[in-house]
């Protein structure tokens, strides 16, 4: 790896991080797809690419810390790559939750579903627009773009609670239902926690941008356990 | 922690003949502190620290409007005492100037200067002075030898202890590490967060990296203009001009 | 070149093996050839290189040469006449007679030390003070005009500074104070003049040599111009003032024309600043033109005087200048 | 300190009286002689022989005379001088005894008075190599003085050429020769040039030395063999003798402008050279 | 706040990253305190502390990013701050689930308990060794001790099993058993991801000493996978 | 990515007089690589830079054992052409020595010493030098003008564009930006980094976090030794020495 410069190396881990979101979203796409589809090639599949996620943030730590060393950024730059070191923390838990969908998928994988996947898939959808808009915000900077995650990540709080309430009466309509019932609401808190470190993600765009911290994941966060109370 | 203001100055003007080389400045500059000044070469750095003790008269065809004060009072109103002004605001040079004599005549010179003679009184200051310049264990041994014998930060720090020594309130320093190479450098910064607990300190600088490790305050100047000031953290992290963020992330011209 | 080569072959060819012949005229040709090849290439870049540097030596070997003769033609004419005199009678005799065989200088050395002293005791603080003046006080533009009117003064020659005396010193002391106006204070108002530059020159050097920063330091450090100038500024400068002093010293004492040209020349010790008195290099030019055997010995003894003065000073100066530099230049 | 501001002014008062003293000291000479000699300036007084031991008549043989003594020996000096200083500057090496011989050689002929070059000329040139009271004489005897001149404002010169340069040529692949004749002499010219000129006005003002070797001959020298008197011997000897006094201010009036203009072609070469060049 | 030498900041840097991080062994203790205690005093004040660890956090970053950008560190020190970083992300997330814990005390309060909670309190205990172990190898750049966690991590994993399975078993048993267990199931949930968490920061502590990356998350979040299947 | 090694050293000792000031340097450096020499004042960086084409033989008293290898030929051998040496090994000093005449002379003089004498010929190497050196578009309309005239960064870039004139191979350079102000350094590094896709470029650098913003290799030299050679990104990252650590976290001395 050569010596380049300073504005060189920030576009590339920009890209770098911008290739990790796309793979994450690829995940979270496919997790829930071989859910619904009930296929057990894509799950496999999620499974084994998180290995590629995992490398990547190695990847992209260790160039940010190299990039500090080296070229002594200051100002937006240091901002950028102090979000990028923490930016990657959250892609690679999502990434784990992602990772957590695909195991469920294939334990469900002999049993017949009790109900047609509907909110499930309605509710990954959300977080994939979140986690897109994040994403978008983070490469250009858009503050209004990261903030529109609000309302977003209370959607997602309010199909989180509907699902998590319908799969309890499934649950005592019938014993039989309870193991897949509860792998269902396992998916869906996984799901409506990788729609949380989404909105963290955006918490960190408007710092990167304005230089000051605002709390949008604990405004969501509050919005959100305010409901579920 | 916000501390008085020990000098400041008010829509400072400098012009040396037609040529205008520091326009409207108004800087505060806090008690106990270490202000750096950074910008690009003849920015007026220079200028607007060497107007801070009216040395800047020795150049021919300076002239000055707007004001300076130093604790309230106007330093170039008529009247002032020079003597007594440099007396209280000391400067550091950028290449160390030990004087050509021992290392304790260099120490005793202001002293002498401002009228002590007695042996004992000079002793004690040249002794103390030497302590806060964090220099008296490297020469306590050999005070009557020339001063130009010792190494370049050793010389450099002579020099503060040499205007220690007239006990001054503020201390100048335009660009006292550019001669150094950086371990007498880090030593030099040592000293410098030292004495900031007692003097008022004003620092300019070429290098931004010092700037950022010494300072609490900076202040960036660009064609003779005082552009942003602010807590040096702030500058350097958040600046809040373009061009600030363009000069100190290296994108500058 | 190849006729050797031929020499050598031939006599190879009477060994018996052919091919130890063969090996030999080969590793010859080789050897022969790479000379060649050296010599080509130093030809192109070495020998010129020290040529010139052999040359170059040879015009510093010169100059040691041409030092060497003077002294051993001064010393040689002059040292055997003292020898005979005596060391102690040559110098502090006062019986100048030549055409008696008494050869004294004491008058005449004297005389030297006396006009050297009197030039220098006025000489010396005007100078410095226009040393001061120049560096410190002057504006610039009045600096360099001064720097250019002293070079000037520099430039007269003795000659003329002797004329000069001769046609306006010597009457006004003549006219106002009595006399033949031919006289110590004549010589010592001219060799003065004459030395001024010297002074002023060199020590304004020095003074300007003291760098800028030193002064700044001390003006920031709360002390006025004087105050600067006087406990900083002329310390750092000393040696250079010292050197001006001396080699003003080594100048007046060497100073011939002029001094011929308004002293008067009678060989006594004056007894008054209006008397007239003889240096011992007057005593050299006024009589050499008509001096033989003895007497011209003297002549030579006198100049091997003055030489042995010169390098007394000269040793004074380099401890000077030694001294000078344990303290300055950073 | 009570009283410092007075002192002070006194002071100041000092030294602006002794500036004054110095300017007055000089306008008095030049303009005195100046002034005198003036009047005798015409084109006869130039142009004509002398006449009577220097009584009548122009000074032409004198003017001949220092030309031809001082080009002499400018042009014996000036490779020597050069020459040397290149040696000490470039090859040889600093701390060896050779230099410091050398170094302490010109400064013992730069100290040694004129007079004694004159014995020395006159007993070496004149009589030791039987070349008499001649122009050789006093030539030879002239380059000697006028050659630590030379050596030590060429060695200045030499020193300030910054060493980067030399360092720069070598590693650009340049020889030794090549760096001092491309890059150290251009840059030293302004120097060596003006150490010529500084030999030139001293020579042209010499006196005693031409006195003792050159002679005091007034007839028109035509070859270096000839002995000729010098324009400073003439004024001596017109002064002395009491022969003419105007024709001494005369010959002074011409000293003193032919100096005066040596000494604006100094400074000229200095500046013009150097902004050129440096 | 004054600019000081590096070798100052450092150290209150790491101490402020140990206050935050017994604060969160805290929150952690009390959160599955009231919880077994039924304690509503003491989740509430989880709650409202919880604001605490966010303020640590942002004041962590900050602190962080002005050390990079006045003082240049270099090398250990470098790497020490991108740890930082990056701790406070996880120990920001673990106090979240600490506070998720509480609000599903909160939640469960006015309920008998089906079973005396003793599996949950002994993995909270384990989670919070993890944690003691992991800030201490933090602070004291101990690489044994950060792999000490890796058998720690395993045992979560099968006490988390083990809690899932018998938790199932009781919604089998009693329907109305089913929310009061899904709930329960939920707060296993929280301690096992808090232990993955602090697996994380091991690892981090390996990256800090010698410089290179191990992936200790993995080796346990495999081996737990591999004992789920 | 590995490439050919363009020089090495083995088992280089450098003596000045009876001091030693390089130790067993064995040093490999990579073809179209920066790689930078950092350390304490005095550790021996310029001497071992210097060693390298043989300019260290100019310092009287100068010894050298060992061997430094340019492309596999032992540079000390008897019988190899320092003048050829020098040419293909450039070197650029601290301060930029501009020869005190044109533009263009400036830069044809090394093709001059060496024989070029077209003038068309000379008008090309010095267009394509001054390119080269990123100079050309600031310079084309004034090649005759004296160079002293430039500002200093330019000047040190025709100092480059001097040695690029001879068409080196490797370029040394000797702290080349400690004369130069933040912006002039900033220009000086793009240019760096543009050279090495076609030189090898060693440079001694006083400050560390040039060495670490240009170079791909950096060696530590300490007392005369190399303490650590290594990538630069590993060094500054994961020194392997303590001392190394200390160094480039100011922690020295
Ligand atoms: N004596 C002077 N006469 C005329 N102009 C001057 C003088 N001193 C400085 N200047 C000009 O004033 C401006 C500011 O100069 P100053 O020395 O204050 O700059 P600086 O910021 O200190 O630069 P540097 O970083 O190079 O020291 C420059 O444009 C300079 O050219
Ligand atoms: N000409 C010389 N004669 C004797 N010793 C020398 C000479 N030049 C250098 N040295 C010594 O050799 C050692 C290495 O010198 P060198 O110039 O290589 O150091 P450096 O690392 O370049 O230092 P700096 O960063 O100050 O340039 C130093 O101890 C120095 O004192
Ligand atoms: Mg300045
Ligand atoms: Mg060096
Ligand atoms: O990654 P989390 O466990 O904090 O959702």
């Amino acid at each position: 790896m050569l010596n380049e410069t300073l504005a060189c190396e920030m576009e590339k881990l920009k890209e770098e991080i911008l290739k990790m979101g796309r793979l994450l979203e690829e995940q979270l796409y496919k997790a829930v797809k071989s859910l619904v589809e009930k296929n057990l090639e894509l799950a496999r599949e999620v499974i084994a690419h998180d290995d590629l996620i995992d490398q990547m943030e190695m990847d992209i730590e260790k160039k940010s810390l190299g990039i500090l060393a080296l070229k002594q950024p200051m100002a937006s730059d240091l901002r950028l790559i102090g979000t990028a070191l923490r930016i990657i923390v959250d892609i690679e838990r999502m990434a784990d939750h992602a990772e957590d969908i695909a195991h469920l998928t294939i334990d469900l994988y002999d049993q017949v579903y009790i109900k047609p996947l509907i909110d499930i898939p309605r509710m990954a959808a959300i977080v994939q627009k979140m986690l897109e808009k994040a994403l978008k915000a983070f490469v250009n900077h858009d503050v209004n773009l990261a903030m529109s995650l609000i309302p977003l990540e209370e959607e997602i709080d309010k199909l989180y609670d509907q699902i998590f309430r319908e799969l309890l009466s499934y649950m005592m309509q019938d014993p039989k239902n309870i193991p897949q019932a509860t792998s269902l609401l396992l998916v869906a808190g996984h799901i409506e926690r990788i729609g949380d470190h989404a909105t963290n993600l955006a918490e960190m765009v408007v710092y990167l941008v304005e230089g000051k911290r605002i709390d949008l994941n604990r405004m969501a966060r509050k919005s959100r356990s305010a409901s579920k109370k | 922690m916000e501390k008085a203001i020990k000098m400041k100055s008010r829509e400072l003007n400098l012009f040396y003949g037609n040529f205008q080389a520091l326009y409207n400045i108004n800087m505060d500059i806090e008690e106990n502190r270490v202000t750096a000044l950074i910008g690009p070469s003849g920015c007026g750095k220079s200028s607007f620290l060497r107007s801070l003790n009216r040395l800047n008269e020795l150049i021919e065809g300076s002239r000055i409007s707007g004001e300076v004060f130093l604790d309230d009072s106007a330093i170039y109103e008529k009247g002032i005492n020079v003597v007594e002004l440099r007396k209280k605001v000391g400067m550091v040079f950028q290449k160390p100037a030990v004087f050509p004599m021992s290392i304790y005549e260099n120490v005793a010179y202001g002293p002498r200067i401002h009228g002590i003679k007695k042996r004992s009184e000079l002793d004690e200051i040249v002794c103390r002075s030497l302590q806060s310049a964090n220099l008296w264990d490297e020469v306590k041994d050999r005070l009557v030898a020339p001063a130009n014998q010792m190494s370049g930060g050793q010389q450099q720090r002579l020099v503060i202890a040499r205007v220690l020594a007239v006990q001054p309130e503020v201390i100048l320093m335009d660009e006292p590490a550019s001669a150094l190479d950086p371990i007498s450098t880090a030593r030099l910064e040592e000293l410098i967060a030292i004495l900031k607990t007692r003097y008022t300190i004003v620092i300019v600088t070429h290098n931004m990296q010092q700037a950022a490790r010494v300072s609490d305050y900076t202040g960036f100047f660009l064609h003779g203009c005082l552009l942003e000031f602010n807590r040096t953290e702030e500058l350097f992290l958040n600046p809040r001009h373009n061009k600030t963020e363009d000069y100190i992330t290296g994108r500058f011209g | 070149m190849n006729g050797i080569i031929e020499g050598k072959t031939n006599a190879v060819k009477q060994h018996n093996n052919r091919e130890e012949k063969m090996q030999i005229l080969q590793a010859k040709a080789g050897r022969w050839e790479r000379i060649l090849v050296i010599l080509r290439k130093s030809k192109a870049r070495f020998i010129p290189e020290i040529l010139v540097e052999k040359l170059l030596m040879l015009s510093a070997v010169v100059s040691i040469m041409a030092l060497l003769l003077i002294s051993v033609f001064i010393f040689s004419r002059g040292v055997p006449l003292i020898a005979s005199v005596g060391l102690g009678d040559f110098l502090f005799s006062l019986e100048w007679k030549p055409i008696q065989g008494k050869f004294g200088i004491g008058a005449m050395f004297v005389g030297s030390l006396l006009l050297t002293s009197a030039s220098l005791a006025w000489a010396v603080p005007l100078g410095l003070l226009t040393a001061i003046f120049m560096a410190e006080i002057a504006p610039p533009p009045v600096g360099r005009i001064m720097t250019r009117m002293v070079s000037l003064l520099a430039g007269i020659p003795s000659v003329v500074y002797g004329f000069f005396g001769l046609v306006i010193i010597v009457p006004l002391i003549r006219n106002y104070l009595g006399g033949t106006g031919m006289s110590v204070l004549a010589g010592a108002i001219i060799l003065g003049i004459m030395i001024l530059p010297t002074i002023i020159n060199i020590s304004r050097d020095a003074i300007q040599a003291v760098p800028l920063v030193y002064k700044e330091s001390s003006l920031a450090l709360g002390a006025s111009h004087y105050q600067t100038i006087g406990r900083l500024i002329l310390p750092a400068a000393s040696s250079g003032i010292i050197t001006a002093v001396v080699l003003a010293m080594g100048r007046a004492i060497g100073e011939t024309m002029a001094v011929v040209m308004v002293t008067g020349n009678a060989p006594i010790i004056p007894d008054s600043l209006l008397a007239p008195l003889r240096t011992m290099t007057s005593n050299i030019v006024l009589e050499m033109g008509y001096a033989a055997g003895d007497h011209q010995a003297a002549l030579f003894a006198t100049g091997a005087i003055l030489f042995i003065f010169i390098l007394l000073l000269n040793l004074l100066l380099n401890f000077i200048r030694r001294a000078g530099k344990r303290y300055a230049g950073n | 300190m009570p009283g410092t501001r007075i002192g002070e002014k006194a002071l100041t008062c000092l030294l602006y009286l002794s500036a004054l003293i110095i300017i007055g000291i000089l306008l008095a000479v030049v303009g005195y002689i100046v002034y005198k000699g003036l009047a005798m300036i015409n084109l006869d007084f130039i142009m004509q022989a002398p006449r009577r031991a220097g009584k009548e008549g122009g000074i032409s043989s004198t003017i001949v005379g220092t030309l031809y003594l001082t080009v002499l020996s400018l042009a014996i000096a000036a490779p020597l001088g050069v020459g040397t200083a290149i040696h000490l500057e470039e090859y040889a090496q600093k701390e060896s005894y050779f230099a410091y011989l050398v170094t302490l050689t010109a400064e013992t002929l730069a100290a040694i008075p004129s007079i004694i070059y004159g014995l020395f000329g006159f007993v070496f040139f004149v009589i030791y190599l039987k070349l008499g009271w001649s122009i050789w004489s006093g030539s030879l005897t002239l380059a000697i003085m006028v050659w630590p001149t030379i050596t030590r404002t060429a060695q200045e010169a030499i020193l300030s050429v910054p060493r980067e340069y030399r360092e720069n040529s070598l590693a650009l692949g340049a020889s030794k020769w090549q760096t001092i004749r491309k890059i150290v002499i251009p840059a030293a010219i302004p120097g060596i040039v003006t150490g010529m000129i500084l030999a030139l006005g001293r020579a042209i003002g010499e006196t005693a030395a031409v006195l003792l070797t050159a002679g005091t001959s007034l007839g028109m020298p035509l070859s270096p063999a000839d002995p000729a008197r010098s324009m400073s011997v003439h004024l001596y000897m017109l002064a002395m003798e009491g022969l003419s006094m105007e024709r001494a201010f005369g010959t002074a009036f011409l000293i003193i402008i032919l100096l005066l203009f040596i000494n604006y072609l100094a400074n000229r070469s200095m500046s013009f050279l150097s902004h050129n060049g440096g």
